[in-house]
């Protein structure tokens, strides 16, 4: 399997970890990814408040320099912006043809837009990862965390089911971990307001720490650098405000399958995680010298 | 050479302003193969008819074309007019000239040029076609009503009311449909069971009314006037004829954690049982899947008790084949599966519940005898959501208005507030469709005066917390986002298609819509009937519907059933398919493509070269084809053709059509 | 007229072909776009194919086309105008073919001025004169050598030999050619018709007996043959053996066209097609096999019965285009009386 | 060992002597050519064969012999033939005896030079074009098999014409097939072989009203090519019968085969797999959308 890789800005910066920890699990899977030539910005949230033009643009520019037949992004929200305007650039050839004039050179339509998690949980079998894993999470409690950009809206980017995706889950559990049922899988963090609005922030990621700790979970999984760094950067002025003593990690869900892979936590960059994770790890340890039993 | 007549009617101003009628006329009147051509002010009057009468007459006509409205409006006047003329009425045709010209177009001189374009076409058709007669078809004087809800009971007694035997038949043990277990109806508060009940038992006696419940359409047959039915009936494991309903047998029954379907799981019932305590017939069925007999071969225990020795574990399915002249569906409605719908959480917190639901735990003969509780620990709610279009009006579910749900809402909060006073009810929507007799009043009564509070927006999210149910959502008239720590939330949940509707359109071959609803014939002028003649619709089946809609299309079905079952026999258009036996092939493309199953295959023995030759070829069945052209459309070897739209009929119009550009390109 | 010989050397045949394509409409095998063999007309000599293969199509088709229009209308400003085609402009000269291309002309002109003289076929032929190229070896499926008729009506044949062709003139329409270029021509020298006589025995092309011809009576007694059935019945009723056949000549008068202008025309058809006759009347053979048999009876017996020769020359294409290989020598030959076991069958005994 | 001519006859024989069978559809070999022939119970067999040169797709005689039991000769390519006809009811399968036969890959004529020296050449570039792409050279789901099985080379890629037409720009790839066209002389030859034209009246026949004139030419030749095409779509099975009988040399067989090569990226559908495989344009579910049926 081959993917033209496209890391956005957040992968390159403050998500180090979540690219450290795609490309160790990709390889080890046999997961091909040739980054883009080139590649800009996704257009994410200032571009399609600012220049719906541009908002297309962009995304179309870093599409059509793709070198292979499908793109796999780790980010939700390059995803969902990448994958917006596929769709509408397919639908409506009057943008396309406008969007191309931005461009100076045609539009590649035909290049499969694919989120990460989409391509390990649904490409690669579940037997094939299973016989890779080199320990289990050891019954890691964790919920996983899809945000909202992931699954929504259903014409243009459902992989999964909208409202209760399971792709995540079914993924933690081949690895060993205890998956949670807990109701705020695709609720939103407060995205881009971390910078303008941080009460909504603080409002929004509260309810979503205090959900999980509710549930039981040690570790919150996550697919996306916007929503890990709400839960992660914000969470101990938000859970101080909220009068809640306990912390709950906000991991991504590469960094969890990297560790039942057999990649070590510094190669992960689990140590970028501001909340504490050596219990987590302490855990997985703990596991990963159990006789691999993961379940099916 | 024809002699045809060609009479452009002016209809009042409506044509004639916009088209110059006489001079219309008169090009008309130099068409090859028109005898005589005139105009008229009204040409559907009495005066204009005679024109007609005395023309045919005086010119020897003998096809008409009559350029005037769509033939939707007078074709049937028209064709009387040709019949009485002496003309076949099948060489009559209109050439509509308002709809499709005066009406459209503005320029005088384009209109004009378009009226003679469409008279040139329909003289050259009518000049191809062939004369025909009506086909007529003998009429089985019987009913069928397949459903036994509102609608179905409704249609069955309006039917025997006209002295026409009705088979009604129901798959449950009871007749009663989803308003037997209604509570309070809408906007008047009655009763539903009160109003509903008398009607299940004038059903049971009417002498006109064979009931069958219990029982299924397994396959239906022939064509309108005269079908063949077959009805499965479900073994009940219990001689009806010997029962007499008293009830020992299922107090006896130790399995009482059945979740009750009549209760949608609000309460429990037996392995054998009845119902509900009103049900039509009132007597016991036993429920294979779960009595324990049939699981390990012991108990009997309702045997045991049965001092009518009624129960019969031997009983099996039977079949019986009945023979009807028309069939009314009236198969109801389901509510969309909420647990479909992940946000809402249904199933996963048991205070999530739906509107049915609360039917039934507000109904006095329901289980919890009218008593609102909270599922989960029995207490009595205080603060209730309820929320609107669950699944309705929403493109990731079912875009349609499911129509009755903000109405029976407001009931609710209402109905909450009379059983507990110091209850509040929450109701989301999106916007109050109150179009019925009384609805607007109704609700506003909920708002005003039982002081629901009505937030206006969607639910986005519910989850449990604490042992209440947390509601998140939008109040977008504030444009705030609200929560509410509810004790109980119901669901208004889309009406979807009764389970198993797509199976019956395919027994029954009519067309179900995108939602999988049955299709109307026409969803303003005919819309009780379907596509294939005999078979009615009424309810649920057709769209969401409240009791009155559905009580006033059980009716309406009924009617239309009495027209065609009070008379000997029937005629049909003759404009149906025939097929060439000499050059069929019997590929049979036909027989799949035809939704009303009138291809049949057949065969056809010829002597070739002395030798006898038989070969596969399809026959149409004129009983069964509503002349929709499918067959002829896929035959690859171009041997059907269709009576009165036949190849050379359709050339010859094209040809009419073509004249003028002809014309242009001739200088003429 | 008494034959006429004259030596033509490679090097005039090529002269000869420059300077009539200043007189002449000249056709000859040529290739067309896809590299299949043709009478066309070749711009060049070098493009003139001398090769004894023939093209699919014989050359027929120059004195009667597949489509022919025979009148043309057209209306307009209130009236009809109607035309018909004139006669073509050229004269036609047939340079290379196949004798028994040649020699068919001979044969259906025969029809054509039977009791209704066809102006427009007898038009063409009057202007065609053929300068036929003699075969130098039987070819799989031809059988000329069973036809007598194969050359006589030939206006001109030409016998290749080394370095020069030895031209035989057999009627007064190639008498006018070799005139035309004379100085082209030298007189043939020492014995022509034996060496003729000798080229003929060495390509397998000389007359051989019994000639089908001789098959006519018997065929006159084998109408109701029970394996008429059995051996015609795999005829698919392609219109392959008459189109490609240089003397079969059943045509069809169609109209097309309509209200702004049309014609009448005559097109090509086939007695062993399903739809035959069926326009005036309909198609009186019931089974393939009768209507395959309508046509062989019609070439070797009811036209020779007619007008003497028979229909055919023996150019084999019915044989070598035929889609299921039916061969209408064996076939002669076995309902004629003349071979005892029918083709299929008979080089095989156990 | 008993030659594949010995075994065809002995088996044969047996069939007629078991009374199995009315007729026998095979080949014949007789002066330089192998042809199709009808053998009754009486009929000598000694010509019957098969060789390089048995092209011809039986199944286009059966119409001709309804009614009757038969004996068939089924190459494995033409079995898909028996299938599309037995899903459009032109079957009577129970009356038939498939005799399955190893293929040696038919030689193709336009390509065999006039001495036929090359007839026993295994030289794929000599071979009909389906045959470079065989996949099976035994049959095996005839009712009998006939001679030993062979082995099945490795098939070629692609179809170097069709790729090669298919290349072209639009306007140049219409041009080609006009020019094409423009030979065709309308005998119907390739309609008349095809085993899945059997319309008892082809549309060219019509007359009232004509669909098509009479006369040839690029145009109306094309007409006729496409509305055959149309007609065949999702149903040809590839033979190549069409082009291989036609005398002017068009390659008709590329313009089926692009439609079919349409149906199988489009639908995913391939005609003839089995005998339930309804033709794709006439293939319905309950389920297709039927909105525009008032």
């Amino acid at each position: 399997m081959k993917f033209s890789y496209y890391p956005g800005c957040t992968l390159h910066s403050t998500g180090a970890e979540y690219d450290q920890s795609v490309r160790a699990v990709c390889h080890t899977l046999g997961i091909e990814l040739v980054e883009i030539p080139g590649w800009g910005c996704c257009g994410a949230t200032s571009a399609h408040s600012v220049n719906e033009l541009l908002a297309y643009a962009l995304p179309a520019h870093t599409i059509t320099n793709a070198t292979e037949e499908a793109i796999a992004a780790p980010c939700a929200a390059c995803y969902n912006r990448l994958r917006y305007t596929d769709v509408n650039l397919r639908e409506n050839a009057s943008l396309r043809a406008e969007v191309e004039k931005a461009l100076d050179r045609p539009y590649r339509a035909g290049v499969a837009v694919r989120h990460l998690l989409d391509i390990i949980a649904n490409d690669v079998p579940g037997e094939e990862i299973q016989a890779k894993l080199q320990g289990t999470l050891g019954g890691l409690k964790v919920v996983c965390y899809y945000g909202c950009l992931l699954t929504r809206p259903k014409k243009v980017a459902a992989f999964d089911d909208m409202e209760e995706p399971r792709s995540m889950d079914r993924l933690m559990q081949l690895c060993g971990a205890e998956v949670l049922d807990w109701p705020h899988r695709v609720v939103c963090c407060g995205a881009a307001f971390s910078l303008s609005r941080t009460d909504i922030v603080r409002h929004m990621t509260g309810k979503l720490l205090t959900s999980a700790l509710r549930a039981g979970a040690e570790a919150v999984v996550v697919a996306c650098p916007m929503c890990q760094s709400n839960l992660d950067l914000r969470q101990p002025a938000i859970l101080k405000e909220r009068g809640v003593r306990e912390r709950v990690p906000a991991v991504y869900f590469t960094q969890l399958l990297g560790l039942a892979l057999g990649h070590s936590a510094k190669a992960l960059g689990f140590r970028k995680i501001m909340v504490d994770t050596s219990s987590l790890l302490a855990r997985v340890e703990a596991g990963r010298e159990a006789p691999a039993e993961a379940e099916g | 050479m024809a002699r045809i007549g060609v009479f452009v009617c002016w209809c009042g101003a409506n044509i004639a302003s916009t088209v110059d009628v006489e001079s219309v006329a008169e090009a008309a009147s130099r068409l090859p193969g028109v005898a005589f051509a005139t105009d008229y002010k009204y040409m559907c009057s009495d005066p204009g008819q005679k024109a007609i009468l005395e023309a045919a007459q005086e010119h020897r006509l003998d096809g008409l074309v009559v350029a005037a409205c769509s033939p939707r409006m007078h074709e049937p006047t028209f064709r009387q007019v040709a019949a009485e003329a002496g003309i076949n009425p099948f060489r009559m045709q209109m050439a509509n000239i308002r709809e499709h010209c005066s009406w459209v177009h503005a320029d005088r001189e384009e209109a004009t040029a378009k009226a003679l374009d469409a008279i040139r076409m329909m003289v050259a058709r009518v000049a191809q076609s062939e004369p025909l007669e009506p086909i007529k078809v003998p009429v089985t004087r019987r009913a069928l009503v397949i459903g036994g809800g509102v609608a179905g009971i409704q249609a069955a007694l309006d039917v025997a009311d006209g002295g026409v035997e009705t088979i009604l038949v129901e798959r449950t043990p009871s007749i009663g449909g989803k308003m037997a277990g209604l509570d309070e109806t809408f906007p008047t508060l009655d009763c539903s069971q009160c109003i509903l009940t008398p009607k299940m038992v004038d059903a049971s006696r009417s002498e006109f009314i064979k009931l069958y419940t219990y029982c299924e359409v397994e396959k239906v047959d022939g064509s309108v006037g005269n079908f063949k039915v077959t009805l499965r009936k479900k073994a009940k494991y219990v001689n009806h004829e010997l029962c007499n309903g008293c009830g020992d047998c299922f107090h006896k029954c130790p399995y009482k954690k059945i979740p009750s379907e009549f209760d949608y799981g609000v309460g429990n019932r037996t392995a054998i049982y009845v119902p509900f305590p009103q049900a039509v017939p009132n007597k016991p069925v036993i429920d294979r899947e779960t009595c324990v007999f049939f699981k390990t071969g012991k108990c009997r225990a309702c045997e045991k008790v049965c001092l009518r020795n009624a129960i019969d574990f031997e009983q099996e399915d039977e079949f019986e084949e009945i023979d009807v002249g028309a069939i009314i569906v009236a198969t109801g409605y389901d509510i969309l599966e909420p647990a479909e719908m992940a946000e809402f959480r249904y199933g996963a917190i048991p205070d999530v519940i739906t509107g049915l639901q609360f039917e039934r735990m507000s109904s006095a003969s329901g289980p919890t005898e009218g008593k609102i509780v909270r599922p989960s620990d029995g207490e009595e709610p205080k603060v209730v959501v309820f929320v609107h279009c669950v699944g309705s009006r929403d493109e990731n579910y079912k875009e349609y208005c499911s129509k009755i749900c903000c109405m029976y809402n407001a009931k609710h909060a209402i109905i909450l507030k009379h059983r507990i006073h110091d209850a509040q009810a929450y109701l989301f929507y999106i916007d109050v469709r109150a179009g019925g007799k009384g609805y607007e009043e109704f609700w506003k009564r909920a708002c005003v005066e039982e002081g629901a509070e009505y937030l206006r927006g969607r639910v986005s999210r519910l989850y449990d917390e604490n042992g209440k149910v947390i509601v998140e959502g939008q109040d977008t008239l504030s444009g705030e986002q609200v929560e509410v720590v509810a004790d109980l939330v119901v669901l208004a949940t889309a009406m979807v298609p009764a389970k198993g509707t797509e199976e019956m359109a395919r027994i029954l071959g009519v067309s179900t819509d995108k939602d999988g609803f049955f299709n109307e014939a026409h969803p303003k002028l005919r819309p009780v009937d379907t596509a294939t003649g005999g078979i009615f619709l009424a309810g649920a089946c057709q769209a969401p519907k409240d009791i009155p809609e559905s009580v006033a299309q059980g009716s309406a079905a009924a009617a239309k059933a009495l027209g065609l079952l009070t008379k000997e026999e029937i005629t049909r258009e003759p404009t149906v398919a025939v097929v060439d036996p000499f050059i069929c092939t019997g590929c049979w493309n036909c027989v799949t493509v035809c939704p009303f199953g009138a291809p049949e295959k057949s065969e056809i023995t010829m002597t070739i070269d002395g030798r006898k030759v038989t070969r596969p070829v399809s026959e149409i069945n004129e009983g069964k084809c509503e002349g929709c052209g499918l067959c002829v459309a896929s035959c690859p070897g171009n041997c059907i053709d269709q009576r009165g739209f036949s190849d050379d009929q359709v050339y010859a119009e094209l040809g009419g059509y073509l004249e003028r550009l002809r014309a242009a390109l001739t200088h003429e | 007229m008494d034959a006429e010989y004259y030596k033509l050397s490679a090097e005039n045949a090529a002269g000869l072909f420059e300077r009539a394509r200043a007189d002449y409409d000249v056709v000859a095998k040529t290739r067309d776009a896809n590299g299949n063999l043709v009478y066309g007309r070749p711009v060049s000599f070098e493009d003139v194919a001398f090769v004894d293969e023939q093209p699919p199509m014989s050359a027929k088709a120059f004195a009667l086309p597949q489509n022919e229009t025979l009148v043309r209308y057209e209306r307009g400003g209130g009236e009809i105008r109607a035309e018909t085609p004139e006669a073509p402009a050229r004269d036609l000269l047939l340079f290379g073919v196949n004798v028994c291309d040649a020699a068919a002309f001979d044969i259906i002109d025969r029809v054509f001025q039977w009791d209704y003289l066809d102006d427009p076929y007898l038009a063409r032929r009057e202007r065609t004169t053929q300068l036929a190229l003699a075969c130098t070896a039987l070819q799989r499926d031809c059988f000329c050598n069973r036809i007598s008729y194969a050359e006589d009506g030939v206006d001109a044949v030409a016998y290749p030999r080394e370095g020069h062709y030895l031209v035989k003139i057999q009627t007064d329409n190639g008498r006018r050619l070799v005139e035309r270029y004379r100085n082209l021509f030298a007189e043939a020298d020492g014995d022509p018709e034996t060496e003729i006589t000798s080229f003929l025995e060495k390509a397998g092309t000389a007359k051989r007996e019994p000639l089908l011809e001789t098959a006519q009576s018997g065929l006159a007694g084998a109408f109701e043959h029970a394996d008429w059935e059995i051996l015609a019945s795999t005829c698919i009723g392609c219109g392959i053996c008459t189109y490609t056949c240089p003397t079969c000549h059943c045509f069809d008068i169609q109209d097309e066209g309509g209200y702004v202008g049309g014609r009448r025309l005559r097109t090509w058809d086939h007695c062993t097609g399903r739809t035959f006759t069926a326009m005036p009347a309909h198609q009186p053979r019931d089974r393939q096999y009768k209507r395959y048999r309508q046509r062989l009876l019609h070439k070797f017996w009811y036209y020779p019965e007619r007008f003497g020769p028979v229909l055919c020359t023996g150019c084999g294409r019915c044989i070598t285009h035929c889609p299921v290989k039916i061969n209408i020598k064996e076939l002669v030959e076995y309902f004629g009386g003349l071979s005892d076991a029918p083709p299929g069958g008979r080089r095989h005994a156990p | 060992m008993a030659t594949i001519r010995e075994e065809l006859q002995a088996a044969v024989r047996r069939l007629f002597e078991d009374d199995k069978i009315d007729y026998f559809l095979g080949y014949v070999d007789d002066y330089g050519h192998t042809f199709p022939a009808i053998l009754t119970k009486d009929s000598d067999l000694s010509g019957l064969t098969f060789d390089r040169k048995s092209y011809n797709n039986l199944a286009a005689f059966l119409p001709e012999l309804r009614g009757s039991r038969l004996g068939l000769i089924c190459k494995q390519c033409e079995v898909r033939t028996l299938n599309v006809l037995a899903a459009e009811e032109q079957l009577e399968r129970e009356k038939l005896v498939v005799v399955g036969v190893p293929c040696p890959a038919m030689i193709d004529p336009r390509k065999l030079s006039a001495d036929e020296a090359e007839l026993g050449s295994d030289d794929p570039a000599l071979w009909q074009e389906k045959c470079r792409r065989c996949l099976e050279r035994n049959t095996p789901t005839a009712d009998l098999f006939v001679g030993e099985k062979i082995s099945t080379p490795t098939p070629a890629e692609g179809w170097p014409l069709l790729e090669e037409v298919e290349a072209k720009p639009a306007e140049e790839r219409e041009a080609w097939w006009r020019e094409q066209m423009s030979l065709c002389i309308r005998c119907y030859a390739c309609r008349l072989a095809c085993p899945l034209c059997y319309c008892h009246q082809c549309f060219v026949e019509d007359n009232k009203p004509q669909w098509l004139d009479k006369s040839v030419g690029a145009e109306n030749n094309l007409h006729y090519h496409i509305i055959r095409a149309i007609h065949l779509a999702g149903r040809c099975i590839e033979c190549q019968e069409c082009s291989r009988v036609c005398p002017v040399g068009i390659p008709v067989d590329v313009l089926n085969n692009v439609l079919s090569r349409d149906f199988a990226s489009r639908f995913g559908y391939a005609s003839g797999e089995t005998a339930e495989t309804k033709p794709a344009l006439v293939a319905y579910e309950r389920d297709d959308p039927e909105d525009f049926i008032l």
